[in-house]
């Protein structure tokens, strides 16, 4: 696996993905998608703290990568839902259509780059009035008031507020995994709270570990489970919140709204 | 050295001596209308006059250039001077702009009137940061509010967008046509996201999904 | 009309556009001494090259002037043409302060004495020209310097503002302690602390980008 992601800073995953597609020519396909991942979490590591857009808008691609690589590796066609599969192509389409934006938007980035460049070897004239006409000028405080102006320092003074990385709130994502869907409805309110690797120990295949993996955020997404993850790399927490949980609580516009478009 | 025009200002005198004043003294791009009020001619009068005094400068070699930007005209120093004004500006003024505060710009020029997340969605990360480095250095700002439920602010481009990139108004943006990649990206990013299914065992294109590497 | 000068500028091309571009964006009136470093003269060439340049302009019969002021040279608006700029500062000037200028207002009320630089640093963007604006208007003045190392110069509020906001004195000012953060403020901390999916359709799906802005 050679890819040097070590030179290029990525603005996140679709700058990375465009770079590994179209820079290095990588066949997403024949290559591990460990190694993407490995790759990405290598850039977020050197990123001056780690944005949780950045990283759930990863893990949401991933998961799609996973989906239509799952799809490539299943035989035959026999009992797959043609909803699903319907669902699988507006993914993928969706996440070509968002990548060719997001290089269309690079690009014009860098033509407005030259704009500028160019621009900014201009100065402008901003010297002003000369003293003799400054008794002419209009009063500029005219109708403000003193409450204006301590409103205009809280706003010059409100400190941007820190991304913080809140792993609990990790993974609002959809996937077509109908029937991991189901077992864990049907198992996670007996248990009330497991471990993802408890959850998944039965299990042989890779393939069915990243199913119910998707499979629980689905249902995080839905607001029936919580999870929560001490540590990178540790064990992740799964908590059955009932099925009702979903609709007690008011619904916060999400930031990025992207999660929405892979909904099928 | 010959002067390149005998009679390098063909504009009434009068009337340049006005626009030449006040230009001087304004510190912002001054709107062709309000020129013209000033000197009780039609804007386009105003535009006419000014293109003269323009390419008068520009003939003779002046320093400063007489340029339409940001809806209106203004006085700047001439680029060929660029290393003296430079040398003479000692805080570079117009610090360069990071990869990220550039696309982001691209998609709000582009797009407007659109919202924290729209841009957000678009570049696939959290654009809070800057955004608000955009809106303090005036570059962006709140245009409006989404009618719909969330009732998202809208952002739009500034005058001082326009100024920044030497632009006189949003139509002189380039055509975003021009961006949307070619055929060949699009073949490229198909390739890597072929959907069908392996029709049998032969031929398995990779190993497990998550073989380690 | 006949061109009072075959050639009005015998000042060598090079050294004139130096010294045209730096007057142009000087927003001081500049020393000929830093003006002899820049064009790597003697500042008495300077004064010759500037002198020839003035006498230069008022020959052209321009609207503005090169004139020699407080130790420097600056470019000014023509006497002659005094009607138009008085017009234009009467009519064209927008009397409101900008958001901008109104925050950097503030800071210097309440942080008084405070130095260009504290005041850039708070705003995160370089304030000169609203801060050059506000003296020129009277709210603000050079109150002290700094006792440190750079001496920089503080900035504090004057009579006039007060009188302006209809206050006594700077205890008048409305105590910050009892200011509550608006809902924007509120919001964007949830933002950062809550990232729970929304059910609706939020941002509009990636289409084909749209040509127009």
């Amino acid at each position: 696996m050679a890819y040097d992601v070590q030179t290029a800073v990525f603005e996140g995953p679709f700058d990375l993905l465009l770079h590994l597609i179209l820079r290095e020519q990588v066949e997403l396909y024949d290559v591990s998608l460990t190694a993407i991942v490995d790759a990405y979490l290598g850039e977020v590591e050197r990123m001056e703290g780690v944005d949780l857009e950045v990283a759930t808008e990863f893990v949401l691609i991933a998961a799609t990568l996973v989906e239509l690589k799952s799809r490539r590796l299943l035989p035959g066609d026999e009992g797959v839902d043609l909803d699903d599969e319907l669902a699988l192509w507006e993914e993928r389409d969706m996440l070509l259509a968002r990548l060719l934006e997001a290089k269309t938007f690079s690009d014009a980035a860098r033509a407005l780059a030259a704009l500028a460049d160019d621009a900014g070897r201009s100065y402008p004239r901003v010297a002003g009035l000369e003293e003799r006409f400054a008794a002419l000028a209009p009063d500029l405080l005219e109708g403000v008031t003193p409450a204006d102006l301590r409103a205009a320092l809280a706003r010059a003074t409100t400190p941007r507020p820190v991304p913080r990385v809140d792993v609990e709130h990790l993974a609002p994502i959809r996937a077509s995994v109908t029937d991991a869907v189901a077992e864990l409805v049907d198992e996670l309110p007996r248990v009330g709270r497991i471990g993802f690797r408890s959850l998944t120990a039965a299990l042989v295949e890779r393939l069915e570990v990243v199913v119910r993996f998707l499979a629980i955020l689905e249902l995080a997404k839905q607001g029936v489970v919580d999870l929560e993850q001490a540590d990178t790399f540790g064990d992740i927490e799964v908590i059955w919140r009932g099925e009702g949980a979903a609709h007690d609580r008011p619904l916060l516009v999400d930031l990025t709204a992207s999660v929405d478009v892979y909904d099928g | 050295m010959p002067d390149p025009m005998a009679d390098p200002v063909p504009v009434p005198r009068e009337a340049r001596r006005a626009l030449e004043a006040v230009l001087m003294v304004a510190e912002e791009p001054v709107d062709p209308q309000l020129l013209g009020q000033l000197l009780e001619v039609a804007p386009s009068r105003v535009e006419e006059l000014c293109a003269e005094l323009a390419a008068g400068y520009e003939a003779e070699g002046r320093g400063f250039a007489l340029v339409r930007v940001a809806g209106g005209y203004r006085y700047q120093s001439h680029p060929d001077a660029a290393p003296y004004v430079e040398r003479f500006v000692l805080e570079g003024q117009s610090a360069r702009l990071s990869g990220a505060a550039l696309e982001t710009m691209a998609i709000v020029a582009y797009k407007q009137p659109i919202s924290r997340a729209q841009v957000a969605s678009i570049r696939g990360v959290n654009v809070d940061g800057v955004m608000r480095t955009l809106q303090q250095r005036g570059y962006i700002d709140e245009v409006a509010r989404d009618p719909g439920p969330g009732q998202a602010v809208l952002f739009g481009t500034t005058r001082a967008f326009l100024e920044r990139l030497g632009l006189d108004s949003l139509d002189d943006l380039p055509s975003l046509a021009e961006f949307v990649p070619g055929p060949e990206v699009l073949e490229a990013l198909e390739h890597s996201f072929r959907v069908e299914p392996a029709a049998t065992n032969g031929a398995a294109p990779a190993g497990p999904p998550d073989d380690q590497p």
